[in-house]
């Protein structure tokens, strides 16, 4: 669009520049092709000890999660079902996201304070639950993290509806008689019962 | 006599305050001004809230609350009502240890501080911001059974900002620049990937919503504003914008903010908010309380590819459509409010809006998105809702055939 | 090196929470969702507030204070900083107990509750309220060192209500009806005299302000709209309305609100809001603290007879003039907010602007208006503001020559 | 306009009427021309010691005020000063404005308390303190009201803006070179000093 033609240049002067250990100190992200991968190298099983003092109360020691925090592993072959569940293993495209994610995010109430081996550790300990590196001793680092791949990558697709979707553009919405009968009703929220009344606690169920 | 009796009976009141009578603050002194320097709700507007619901996750720290839509009107969602949505709970920042950092693939990284980003170009835009979660827990069927819990994750507020274009033009942008990366200053460090041609359009880093400062709860000192695209993109306590020449892939646009289709694919990057429209007025926290005769309906549209063109309104259950009327300004990527006016006979209604923005898009019946999506998506249920009115004024969330 | 050294020096901040270090608030949770179930402003923005000024008055209940222009952008003023005047201070009603009536020369005096009114068709529309006497302080020249003194008598709201027209309608009116009384239910019962002919043109009884229900301080639970109209006529907490065939000169619109002249004759019912401006950034207490290069000017306009057509801002006290750009929305009888930029060499500034509006009328300067006012009016300052900035960026309000 | 013409006719059935007993409570307005008087006649004489007990407190005994409350007589021959003192014998136009304020406002804090003979006895004392009745024994009443007149009320005149500032609707303002030599500072509000600082009291001088 021409909105996103090449910009004409002006400089307000406004601001200074970064300096580049300013940068660094902030530039925590980790892309897919390994970009932004921190120093560091670990194992499954060194990562064991350290997930369960610092993760399993919340996501379980296997990361099949506590209580209603997030679970970690399993749900392969569920994603077509009436109840899919999503974890590294059987959703997540790329395993740059988990140490992405870790690192910048966890342990939940203590962000970034994971980094170098342990960080990797932990990570190679997500991966082995989810059987994406079978073998507790296989150690993972900075040199050979994007290699790792996941099963479910190919199942993504870029955004589609406007072509996909397409019959959502209507020329003409039929404005009468558009279905026989009365309304029959199929559901009702009431029956469920799950929603928070004013005025009082909410209903846990 | 008997009749009008009877409806002075009902009326709401305490006599000692009604005419002939003179109230209390008819004759004594109230709060003088600026007793109350930064004023707020009256007390008896004390149910007028964001509320959540517990059960939804495991903390309130990453969790959402909602706007009460039903309670408000117009198109602008007062401040202290917008929805929330937290990952790590409220960032509280000190507006002077505030820094915005620009890199990558630039040719000078940018530090700015809040006054620096003050000193910019900047200009003032109303904008519906929506989480793609909204609406997420009807998929399978109606559940809440209340308008603030399915639709009250969006609120519509006039921002101020300095374009992106204008910090990134001042960064320089290298020939290989493609994908920006946003990430927050809280501690989920939230980040999402966006695609430039975007940013170069119509992006925001806004540090104002209806005219004062950002609240702590919106990203205060400095969010950014993705018009028209889905609320999870518009990180909160903005601390560094990367240029790059790739996606992220990060959690929240693969493990998060994709949608699961019947055959267990995904569709990810869906960035943009379909045309979607609630009735707010009446819906089951605002029942109809006059038994019969005249009645306004009220309702809000919205679409992430421009202007509400038009809304239709059902009595019957999408048998038999009108047209409502859109009141106020009808703006580019906001909320604009509807009104339907008919007569009421006191019978059961089934009550559905419709909305059709400037592309011609016509928001989709629920059947109508499970046919193409399932019910696994979790995000972007744009479906058409359906209240029943009971006889007795009643309002409940219900699918129907 | 030196240069950039003492750039960064100036820098605010706490190194511990600057990059490349992490902060606090990036490693910890915060508050979760709906904790703060009403939201308010950040603790680091507790300056910005009302203020009044408290030699004005005997008390604070009757008194006013003032809106903080220089702490917003945009147009929209967040319910809790509107400025209020009361003239016995907030009168604290409860809903249940809210009754209008309208009577006088109709078919069929009416009575009506708060849900009564919210039944009737509402429209949603953004006004100016502006106290004829803002600015009145400064007819004699210079005197309040500040732009929420000299101008911050005015707010600007999206305010939901029924058109006053569709009220009279509903009582019918007798064909002697020619002005209206409007009365509060405060303890001053504030009462003006309204023609009937704006009463049935754009007048509105509003319940609701920016979205949510007006704040007690403006009126909870139902005030009147007076578009364009100097706000003493928006009566608050309005109880009543007389229909008549004359005006009924009472106290606001005798002893208070006519504009005395210069040969002891007074000017009654002026009620539009002449065109009017003012730069709010830079301003007193707004100070420009970079010492030169790029600087946006920024302010609001508005005009009692319709939209602003133009904005002119002079940077050497009137002798030339650019042209602002006007931003956002510029709409019927509300505020408008102008940009203009500039790059300053560091030099002693004399800033105005001038408000120019779709009729045609054009901001007088305070010496105009005085050849032909005199200085006693108290009422409708609409004059040109200048601001003096110094080399330093302090700012003042002078008068010149 | 097109605005003000007849409107249509369109009934909602919302609301009830109002019955004359609710709009007798509240209908307390009067009008120049009579219309309102309340019942209640009063002299001067009995209301001096009424508007000693419950007035001048603020208004001080003759009506000149205490502190910055508002001052309530004197001030004849000011208005074209330097100084104009607006009060009701100086300014006001109309009288019945003294009983239809006082009655719904005053005393400050105690509104709507006064009525009949109180009511008429206050209005005569300030109309005396003013000159506008001479004998402390005049008695005025809901009969006789409308006949008492105040000295200023010829010197009102409606809005004329439009007519009388028609010079501020010009074609072409003044774009370059619209004064003479730089500008030269006439006052500055610092000088005067009244505005109140930030974080600090209200400063009264
Ligand atoms: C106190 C509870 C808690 C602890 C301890 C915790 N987490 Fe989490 N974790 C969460 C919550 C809550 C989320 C979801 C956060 C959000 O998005 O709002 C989460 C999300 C995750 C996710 C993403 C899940 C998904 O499906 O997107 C991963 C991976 C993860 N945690 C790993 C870890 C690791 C590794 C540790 C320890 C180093 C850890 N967590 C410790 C609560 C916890
Ligand atoms: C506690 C202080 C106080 C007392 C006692 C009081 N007044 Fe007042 N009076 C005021 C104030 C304050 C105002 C201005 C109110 C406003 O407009 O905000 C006022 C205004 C007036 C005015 C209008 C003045 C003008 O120039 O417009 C009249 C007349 C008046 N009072 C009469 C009375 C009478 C008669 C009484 C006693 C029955 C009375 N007042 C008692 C404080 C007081
Ligand atoms: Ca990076
Ligand atoms: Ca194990
Ligand atoms: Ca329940
Ligand atoms: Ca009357
Ligand atoms: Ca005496
Ligand atoms: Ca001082
Ligand atoms: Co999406
Ligand atoms: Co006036």
């Amino acid at each position: 669009s021409a909105a996103a033609a090449a910009p004409a240049k002006v400089h307000y002067g406004i601001g200074r520049e970064a300096k580049p250990e300013e940068i660094a100190g902030w530039d925590i992200d980790v892309r897919p092709d390994g970009q932004g991968l921190p120093p560091g190298k670990g194992t499954a099983r060194k990562g064991e000890e350290l997930f369960v003092a610092q993760c399993a109360a919340c996501h379980g020691e296997f990361g099949e999660s506590t209580g209603r925090w997030p679970v970690l592993a399993g749900g392969a072959g569920t994603l077509a079902s009436h109840d899919p569940v999503k974890t590294i293993g059987s959703y997540w495209p790329y395993a740059s996201t988990v140490i992405d994610y870790v690192r910048r995010a966890m342990p939940f109430g203590n962000a970034q304070s994971l980094e170098g081996d342990d960080l990797y550790s932990i990570v190679a300990y997500l991966l082995y639950l989810n059987d994406v590196i079978t073998d507790q001793d296989q150690e993972i680092s900075d040199k050979n993290f994007p290699t790792v791949k996941l099963a479910n990558e190919a199942n993504f697709f870029d955004d589609d509806r406007e072509v996909s979707e397409k019959a959502f553009w209507k020329k003409e919405p039929c404005m009468t008689n558009c279905a026989a009968g009365a309304p029959r009703i199929l559901g009702r929220a009431r029956a469920i019962d799950v929603t928070p009344e004013d005025g009082k606690g909410p209903r846990v169920e | 006599a008997g009749a009008a009796g009877k409806a002075a009976a009902t009326e709401p009141g305490n006599p000692a305050n009604l005419p002939p009578n003179v109230p209390e603050w008819s004759k004594t002194l109230g709060d003088g001004v600026a007793v109350r320097a930064y004023g707020k709700p009256s007390k008896h507007e004390a149910n007028v809230i964001r509320r959540d619901v517990e059960w939804l996750t495991a903390s309130r720290e990453s969790s959402v609350s909602f706007t009460p839509l039903h309670e408000l009107d117009g198109i602008i969602t007062p401040n202290g009502l917008c929805f929330e949505r937290h990952h790590s709970g409220i960032a509280e920042l000190d507006p002077n240890d505030y820094r915005l950092m620009i890199h990558g693939l630039v040719d000078k990284p940018l530090m700015f501080t809040l006054q620096d980003l003050e000193r910019f170009p900047r200009t003032n835009r109303i904008y519906f911001a929506e989480c793609a979660a909204n609406s997420g827990m009807e998929w399978r069927g109606a559940q809440m059974n209340a308008c603030q819990f399915t639709h009250g994750m969006i609120h519509n507020v006039m921002y101020t900002g300095v374009p992106l274009r204008v910090l990134l033009e001042e960064a320089g942008l290298k020939t290989n620049a493609k994908w920006l990366l946003l990430e927050g200053a809280d501690s989920a460090a939230m980040t999402r990937s966006l695609p430039l041609q975007k940013a170069l359009d119509d992006c925001l880093i806004a540090f104002r919503m209806n005219g004062e400062r950002l609240r702590p709860e919106n990203g205060y000192p400095v969010r950014i504003c993705v018009p028209g695209w889905e609320a999870n993109m518009w990180v909160k306590w903005l601390r560094r914008i990367e240029v790059g020449d790739q996606p992220w892939h990060h959690r929240e646009e693969t493990s998060k903010y994709t949608d699961l289709l019947e055959n267990g694919k995904a569709r990810r990057f869906t960035y943009v908010m379909d045309a979607k429209s609630v009735i707010t007025n009446p819906s089951p926290q605002a029942p109809l309380k006059h038994r019969q005769g005249f009645t306004v309906i009220s309702g809000i549209a919205w679409s992430g590819r421009g202007k509400i063109a038009r809304v239709d309104v059902s009595l019957d259950g999408g048998r038999n459509w009108r047209t409502a009327q859109l009141d106020g300004p009808v703006l580019d990527k906001s909320m604009a409010r509807f009104y339907a006016e008919f007569d009421w006979n006191g019978q059961e209604l089934f009550l559905q809006s419709r909305a059709i923005d400037e592309t011609g898009y016509v928001q989709p019946t629920k059947d109508e998105l499970r046919k193409v999506r399932g019910v696994n998506s979790v995000y972007h249920n744009n479906g058409i809702q359906t209240w029943r009115v009971s006889p007795e004024g009643e309002v409940e969330n219900v699918e129907i055939a």
